[in-house]
């Protein structure tokens, strides 16, 4: 008797299984299989391979996605098999998280005409291959602003990891961000680790050197630096232990919130400067589930909260609230158009 | 000769099966330890030893479906689609095939070559510039871009044996120190209006023109290129270099002993200096096969880690050329695997890694097999040995 | 009994080095134990000093039966050794090497201070003359036998082990440790005194044990007579005075003028040395090991890099040329160590035989190896110089030491050549092989070679050259005719015209 | 002097070459120098006793000045040369002469903060001295030691999950010489006792390390990184009245306790091996094991010994880079350290002095490019950054050249095997 009752419940439960597991594929026009190609810095980087999946993950939350998955690459030459193997899979969107992997992308998207492509920091190409751009000059312009504002010693101070254009684009909207502030305010305050002029700076040469990173953080306070804008990855982790121990210097946190990517350092970080990656991915995706994908490119901006900036929660009553107040409108200026960072 | 070429196969293959065998069986274990679920279920035995088991065997059938034959993909697009796994594996050993065999190379004449990588990203370079800045015949422009690809990774690997035959210079160091000015130099170049595509800022060269790629094998999605036949011909061009020429000869001379080898009359500073710009040609050669066979465009990254599993990979194939074929087709096979294995399980690919290196370890230590499977004197491991210091 | 063998065996692979041996060594005994090179007098003794583990036998000190697994055990039971090659480190002063073992320390740290007076006492005892700070490596070869006879002492050990202690000593200095064996023995000290000397043997063994491949053939008394002794060492009538065809010189075939060496670390080894050779003469140079002979024979080969002077071959200069140039321009090197220098060990014969010439016609043709040939000329020389092997696609290092030698000789000798340049060539070799070495040094002698032939062995040089070069310090310090008596030929070697 | 013997002419050819380069540098910063901009050594760090805060020179006067310093080095090589002693006091002050004039022709304008200099230096040279000394002690006594990357791999990651686990820094500072050590076991029971060659047998090391290391660090440090991976680190503790020394204070006295084992590691390696019975035993089976042998020491034992304190050595390098310096551990953080350190050894010749002053180089020449490139220098930074491993090279090709190493080093010992 026991026994048979729990052969039923057995069945019910198979059934059960079953029937949700069938019922999305009764809705095809629903169904979308979101696969995303990371870069070679995997999955735990911290930084935009695992923002981006995070975008998965919430298109997979809200119902965008039917099902979600990854694959890290292990160097440049599994972009290509990667892609590949996401195609077998029968993946309907497939991203791809670098610029590394657009070659890649673009050479699947011409042959899979069917299926969508995304490209993170990337380009759009013919109908199905989707760029996601980030305007992060306009966020790290704002930060830069505070900076100067913040700054008591004169001196704020950036550095990267190695000189991509999506790294120094950062490194140039913070700078400008600070000589926005000297103009308006008519201070001095400098920037160190780089230059507007020859486009040069201070980088670390990889994105894993912990022990310069360490030094270079040292080295920068040591120049009178009193807020550090490490765009470096995991990286700023170092540069955060540093001050958390120095006290000499705050900083200023890239990609995510500080509260949500580095906890421990949120009393030395003021401010981070968001990049939206699970952002411009969820949007993506979204758009692609509601049969709206097109291969315009989606450009991540003050404007449509692609980019932002988050004062972090205990630092809301430190900061100046009339320096706070400026930046806000500053950020609403750049977002109305009526300020170019580029030419502020 | 070709017959003489597979002669040593059967003799020296029980060394390296069982190598294989164990150091996967450790694997298995580290898989294991590293599940929580799987560690919880400590308390009951039989519990945690069935989905050990199933739990290893998943991976390693994994590993087997995603490098050899598909059986899944076999079902949905037919009998020969389900190959489609090992064109991957034969396209990802065709670059450590030629790193690695750069590495034996240096090892018979007793170098301890380090620096295939830098030498892989030279030719590299070399290849991306003659195929994306000059438009050529097909039948012109591959030559021309594979020669590109030997020079630079020749010059690049000859000036640590010129460096080491005039100053003494330890190759290991030189070549540690080459691979990192390698990957800076590159990300240097990569910004060069050269090596900047038109309206672009990111460090990714142009592709190569079409008339400089490799043809595809066998069309449709499969990437097996034509570079696996310049592959086989390098394999058995050093088989011929090192058993059959003069120049093979002396270098193997140097590497046995460079004292008897001075003594008959064979420059040493020669030797090294030989040895290391072909190796390093061989190595670049590697660069510029894969780079207008899979990749096209130059990146900073394009090397990914191929320079240091070569030496893995030479390692496992004993300093031999056929060896180091068959080293580059199993870590081919376990690189293209571990996709699967992370899709499919969600181990994570590292574990390759570690198999890899235990392999390797074991076969160096025959003595160790010896007693773990109590043989008698029935292995026997070729003397390879790495030049100390002094020699 | 200070010390007693019983029956010990000790074989390496096929070779019985050591078979059932037994020996009784008295207190105050000095106990010559005379074979030829491999013999296996050397096994047996690193038996004894625990270097070595035997098959089976025993090994009794003192009347008591002692297990030796290590040298550490030998030390603690009496037993040193005085071993062929020194156990001198070259790199420390001869302090540190004496103190290491059996350092005294305070903390950790070392004191020297009463190492250093314990040397000077036994130095002085012994008339050595020896300087505790001095570096081993800058300390003439004769020296540095002394301090290993020190350390030995410093264990005070009750049995000392003699190694071929004469091999590399002028006969002055020979009759110096003599002298100091006869001194240890009148102490009370037992000496095991290993040779293939009979001159030195009869003149202060107190009994002899003969060995011969791995047995011993007999005990005798330092009355036997020289022949009885050479033949139950050799096992056969030896008449190692081989026949000479006449002198009849031709013109100059080597002529150095003026030549210095330096080694690696910048001291002159060689200096300002000038010699001649005619073809069809042997000229021999004689000396202690360590006084600038193998450098000379290196630097005439181009194997030398820091030199000045001139080296003419038939009047053409080719001091500085390469080592492959000289040996083309009609230069046979047969180099002092086989081992080292001579052949790759893994390779095979084949390979071996043509090391030098293996990118010439007929070897190679247009940068590939020519199999058939090469093979073929293994075959022929493999006959004619008489080497023993199962196959000519063996390794070399399978090879016993004189077959060895026949195949650097057969390389060197088969190619044309004007002048043959002979490094210790019988050096550890058993007597059938030295007379194999002797015939075809001397077939090349009337072939109207010139022969250069350095040796240590006086008995050797007397016999085999036309004239004697004796260097000392890397100089020469004169040349004489053949027919020189041992004694002036000894105080030469100790730098004295 | 008649005739000069080899190392006097080496060392006659060194003056020349010193010249040569006062001529050229002299040429460069100085004469046709138009560089009138001041630059600004900054020397004041945090508390300590003042001297000189600041001290601004024009560019070209400075040059000036410190190629002054330098002739004076040569004069100084010139006179031991003469007098047939060392050389070598006289090229390090050309030496530093020459860096210096170098530093304030490229840096004209720029503010260099000349103690924070030589802290970052120290800061960048710690891992590398740790492991060098670890590197030294497997050498000095026979066993060559590639493997210092993943020792060095290994203790950092040991270190931190251990201080994450028990929340304390202790714990993690004793893990980590275990963890050392672990690795060091692999390569003395395979180097020692396998025969295995030395060099093969640590490359393979450092890929299994490696291996593990980012395995674990995905499976076990990513998903459960509140409780495995967030160890914190040392705070620096002055030493009173030390670190307030002006320019060396703060540099050598303001450090974690790490480092301040570091002195004493480095200072008690250089004393016991060539003043106790363990460095005479030590450097003994390094060069002539048989020797070492014949009088009774067990050198297969002590030389795995040696290996396992290597071990511990580099075990304490490898937690400078978690517990020592970020707090937690990120995959393969050593970032190649193991390898210049390796580089530093062979560099300082085999001892610990010359291995110290060799990675105290590396790390000036890493921390000056740094330094550089914040103070404003406009170069590439791929090419300064390139900066210390060309350094290396020279320094390995010219300044070293053929050196020898321990005469047994690498070969396997075994008795009775001629």
């Amino acid at each position: 008797m026991k026994r048979a009752n729990k052969v039923v419940v057995a069945i019910a439960a198979a059934s059960l299984i079953s029937s949700v597991a069938i019922s999305p594929a009764a809705n095809a026009a629903t169904k979308q299989k979101v696969c995303v190609a990371l870069d070679t810095a995997g999955i735990n980087d911290k930084s935009f391979n695992q923002t981006s999946y995070d975008g998965a993950k919430r298109a997979l939350k809200a119902g965008f996605a039917s099902s979600i998955e990854y694959l890290p690459a292990k160097s440049n030459a599994d972009y290509a098999p990667n892609i590949k193997k996401f195609l077998d899979k029968k993946c309907t969107l497939i991203i791809g998280v670098g610029f590394l992997l657009g070659d890649a992308i673009t050479a699947a998207a011409i042959a899979n005409p069917s299926v969508n492509f995304a490209l993170v920091d990337g380009w759009s190409v013919g109908k199905n291959q989707k760029g996601i751009t980030y305007k992060t000059d306009e966020n790290s312009f704002l930060v830069g602003y505070l900076a100067a504002g913040m700054s008591k010693t004169g001196k704020v101070a950036t550095y990267g990891g190695i000189a991509l254009p999506t790294v120094t684009i950062f490194m140039e909207g913070y700078a400008k961000g600070v000589q926005y502030y000297n103009d308006v305010k008519n201070t001095k305050v400098e920037v160190i680790g780089w230059n507007t002029k020859t486009k040069t700076g201070t980088f670390l040469g990889s994105f894993d050197d912990t022990t310069k990173a360490l030094q270079t953080s040292i080295s920068l306070e040591q120049q009178g630096a009193d807020v550090i804008f490490p765009v470096a990855g995991g990286m700023q982790a170092t540069t955060a232990a540093n001050s958390l121990k120095s006290k000499k210097s705050n900083v200023i946190w890239v990609d995510a919130k500080v509260m949500d990517t580095g906890k421990q350092y949120a009393s030395v970080t003021p401010v981070s400067a968001l990049k939206g990656l699970a952002e411009g991915v969820l949007a993506v995706t979204k758009e692609a589930y509601e049969g709206k994908f097109t291969s315009k490119e989606y450009v991540g901006t003050l404007s449509n909260k692609g980019v932002a900036y988050a004062i972090t929660p205990a630092w809301s009553k430190k900061i100046p609230a009339s320096l706070q107040a400026e930046v806000r409108d500053l950020a609403a200026a750049i977002a109305a158009g009526s300020i170019d960072v580029n030419n502020a | 000769m070709i017959t003489k070429f597979f002669i040593g196969l059967k003799k020296n293959a029980l060394l390296p099966f069982l190598s294989f065998i164990f150091a996967f069986f450790i694997g298995g274990i580290i898989i294991v330890v590293s599940d929580p679920v799987i560690m919880g279920q400590l308390s009951s035995p039989g519990k945690f030893l069935t989905s050990a088991a199933s739990r290893i065997g998943n991976s390693y059938l994994a590993i087997f479906q995603g490098s050899i034959y598909d059986v899944n993909l076999a079902r949905e697009s037919g009998f020969f689609r389900g190959f489609y796994p090992m064109s991957e594996t034969i396209v990802t050993a065709i670059p450590l095939l030629f790193a690695g065999l750069a590495v034996a190379l240096a090892f018979r004449s007793g170098l301890f070559n380090i620096g295939a990588q830098g030498q892989f990203i030279f030719g590299a370079i070399g290849a991306s510039y003659v195929g994306f800045a000059y438009e050529l015949p097909p039948l012109i422009h591959v030559p021309l871009v594979l020669i590109a690809g030997i020079v630079l990774g020749g010059l690049f690997g000859g000036f640590v044996g010129l460096l080491k035959a005039k100053t003494g210079a330890h190759e290991v160091i030189v070549t540690i120190m080459l691979n990192y000015i390698a990957s800076l130099f590159i990300l240097w170049l990569l910004k060069t209006q050269a090596f900047l595509r038109e309206e672009r800022q990111d460090p990714i060269a142009p592709e190569v023109n079409s008339s400089a790629q490799l043809p595809k094998l066998l069309g449709g999605d499969l990437r097996l290129h034509l570079g696996i036949f310049i592959a086989l011909g390098v394999t058995w061009f050093v088989w011929w270099l090192l058993t059959r020429s003069t120049l093979g000869f002396k270098f193997r001379a140097v590497g046995a002993n460079s004292n008897a080898a001075r003594t008959a009359g064979i420059s040493v500073p020669f030797v090294t200096t030989a040895t290391m710009f072909i190796s390093g040609g061989l190595a670049g050669l590697g660069g510029a096969v894969h780079l207008i066979g899979t990749e096209y465009a130059l990146t900073a990254g394009i090397a990914g880690s191929i320079g240091f599993d070569a030496i893995t990979v030479a390692l496992l194939g004993q300093a031999t050329p056929l060896g180091t074929l068959l080293g580059a087709l199993l870590f081919g096979a376990l690189q293209t695997g571990s996709r699967t294995l992370l899709s499919n399980t969600g181990t994570p690919s590292e574990i390759v890694q570690v198999i890899q290196a235990l392999i390797v370890l074991f076969i160096a230590t025959p003595m160790l097999l010896k007693r773990v499977f109590r043989l008698k004197n029935s292995i026997e491991s070729k003397s390879m040995t790495a030049k100390g210091w002094n020699g | 009994m200070p010390l007693e063998l019983k029956g010990i065996s000790k074989s390496f692979g096929n070779l019985q080095a050591n078979n059932q041996i037994n020996l009784k060594v008295g207190k105050g005994e000095i106990h010559a134990i005379l074979g030829e090179n491999g013999a296996g007098k050397s096994t047996l003794m690193n038996i004894v000093y625990g270097l070595l583990q035997p098959d089976s036998g025993e090994i009794l000190v003192d009347e008591k039966l002692v297990k030796i697994l290590e040298p550490a055990d030998a030390i603690k039971y009496g037993i040193g050794m005085v071993h062929q090659h020194f156990m001198l480190i070259p790199v420390f002063t001869v302090a540190e090497n004496i103190a290491l073992g059996r350092e005294k320390s305070k903390f950790g740290i070392i004191s020297f201070a009463e190492i250093k007076t314990k040397i000077k006492k036994l130095s002085d005892e012994f008339k050595f003359d020896i300087d505790p700070d001095a570096i081993i490596e800058d300390l003439p070869v004769g020296v540095q036998q002394r301090i290993e006879i020190i350390k030995a002492l410093m264990y005070d050990a009750k049995v000392l082990i003699l190694d071929e202690p004469t091999a590399v000593l002028t006969p002055q200095e020979t009759d110096e440790l003599l002298n100091v064996m006869k001194i240890l023995k009148s102490r009370g000290t037992s000496i095991i005194f290993i040779t293939h000397k009979l001159r030195e043997v009869r003149a202060v063994a107190d009994k002899i044990t003969i060995i011969r491949l791995g047995k011993v053939v007999g005990t005798q008394l330092p009355s036997a007579s020289q022949e009885e002794l050479a033949n139950l060492m050799v096992g056969r009538e030896v008449d190692l005075a081989p026949s000479k065809a006449a002198f009849n010189p031709g013109g100059n075939v080597l002529e150095i003028n003026d030549l210095s060496i330096f080694n690696d670390s910048g001291r002159k080894v060689v200096s300002n040395l000038s010699l001649n050779i005619r073809a069809g003469e042997i000229l021999a140079i004689a000396g202690v090991q360590g006084n600038g002979q193998s450098e000379l024979a290196r630097a005439i080969v181009n194997l030398e890099k820091h030199k000045s002077g001139s080296i003419k071959l038939d009047g053409k200069e080719i001091l500085g040329s390469t080592v492959r140039d000289s040996l083309r321009a009609g230069i046979a090197y047969i180099p002092e160590s086989r081992e080292l220098d001579g052949l790759i060990s893994t390779f095979s014969i084949t390979e071996n035989l043509i090391l030098d010439v293996h990118d010439l016609e007929p070897a190679a043709s247009r940068g590939q190896l020519n199999r058939s040939y090469i093979s073929e000329n293994a075959t022929t020389l493999v006959k004619e110089f008489d080497v023993r092997t199962q196959s000519i696609e063996a390794n070399s290092s399978s090879l016993s030491g004189g077959n060895k030698q026949k195949v650097v000789l057969a390389r060197e000798l088969s190619r044309e050549v004007k002048l043959v340049v002979a490094a210790q060539p019988t050096r550890g070799l058993d007597v059938g092989s030295i007379e194999f070495v002797y015939e075809k040094l001397l077939a090349e002698r009337a072939n109207k070679k010139a022969i250069l032939l350095i040796s240590s062995e006086l008995d050797e040089v007397m016999e085999l050259a036309d004239r004697i070069a004796v260097i000392y310090k890397g100089e020469i310090v004169g040349v004489v005719d053949s027919d020189v008596s041992r004694e002036k030929l000894g105080l030469m070697m100790a730098g004295i015209k | 002097m008649a005739e000069l013997n080899l190392v006097q002419k080496r060392k006659q050819k060194s003056i020349f070459t010193m010249l040569a380069l006062f001529a050229i540098f002299t040429l460069v910063f100085y004469i046709t120098s138009s560089k009138t901009e001041p630059i600004t050594f900054g020397f004041i760090l945090g508390d300590e006793f003042k001297l000189i805060s600041e001290w601004s020179v024009s560019s070209r006067v400075g040059s000036g000045i410190f190629m002054l310093l330098a002739l004076f080095g040569i004069g100084l090589s010139y006179l031991g040369f003469k007098s047939e002693k060392s050389t070598t006091l006289g090229s390090v002050i050309f030496g530093l002469g020459s860096i210096m004039s170098f530093l304030c022709w490229a840096a004209a304008g720029k503010f260099i903060p000349f103690t924070g200099l030589l802290q970052a230096a120290l800061l960048l040279a710690v891992p590398l001295i740790f492991g060098s000394m670890s590197g030294l002690l497997c050498e000095k006594s026979g066993v060559i030691n590639i493997a210092i990357e993943g020792q060095l791999l290994f203790s950092a990651f040991i270190s931190a999950i251990v201080a994450s686990l028990t929340q304390n820094l202790m714990w993690g500072l004793l893990s980590a010489p275990i963890a050392g050590a672990l690795v060091s076991l692999i390569l003395a029971y395979f180097a020692i006792n396998f025969k295995v060659d030395q060099v093969i047998i640590g490359f393979v090391i450092n890929v299994l390390v490696l291996g593990l290391t980012n395995f674990f660090y995905s499976t076990l440090l990513v998903p459960y990184d509140s409780t495995w991976n967030a160890a914190g680190s040392f705070s620096n503790i002055p030493i009173p009245i030390l670190s307030k020394i002006p320019i060396i204070g703060p540099v050598l006295f303001n450090q974690t306790i790490i480092v301040y084992i570091m002195y004493a590691i480095v200072t008690l390696i250089q004393v016991a091996l060539f003043k106790s019975r363990w460095g005479l035993r030590t450097r003994a089976i390094g060069e002539l094991p048989i020797a070492a042998d014949s009088v009774g020491i067990d050198v297969n034992k002590l030389r795995f010994r040696n290996v396992m304190l290597a071990g511990l050595v580099s075990g304490l390098g490898g937690a400078v880079f978690t517990i020592g310096a970020v707090g937690i551990f990120s995959q393969s953080m050593t970032a190649g350290a193991g390898f210049i350190a390796l580089a530093c050894l062979v560099f300082g010749k085999w001892s610990p002095r010359g291995a110290l002053v060799a990675a105290l180089f590396f790390g000036f020449a890493n921390s000056l490019q740094s330094n550089l490139s914040i103070s404003g220098v406009a170069l590439p930074s791929e090419l300064m950054l390139m900066i210390p491993y060309i350094a290396t090279i020279i320094a390995v090709s010219g300044l070293v050249g053929r050196v020898r190493a321990p005469a047994a080093d690498g070969i396997p010992y075994s008795r009775g095997n001629k």
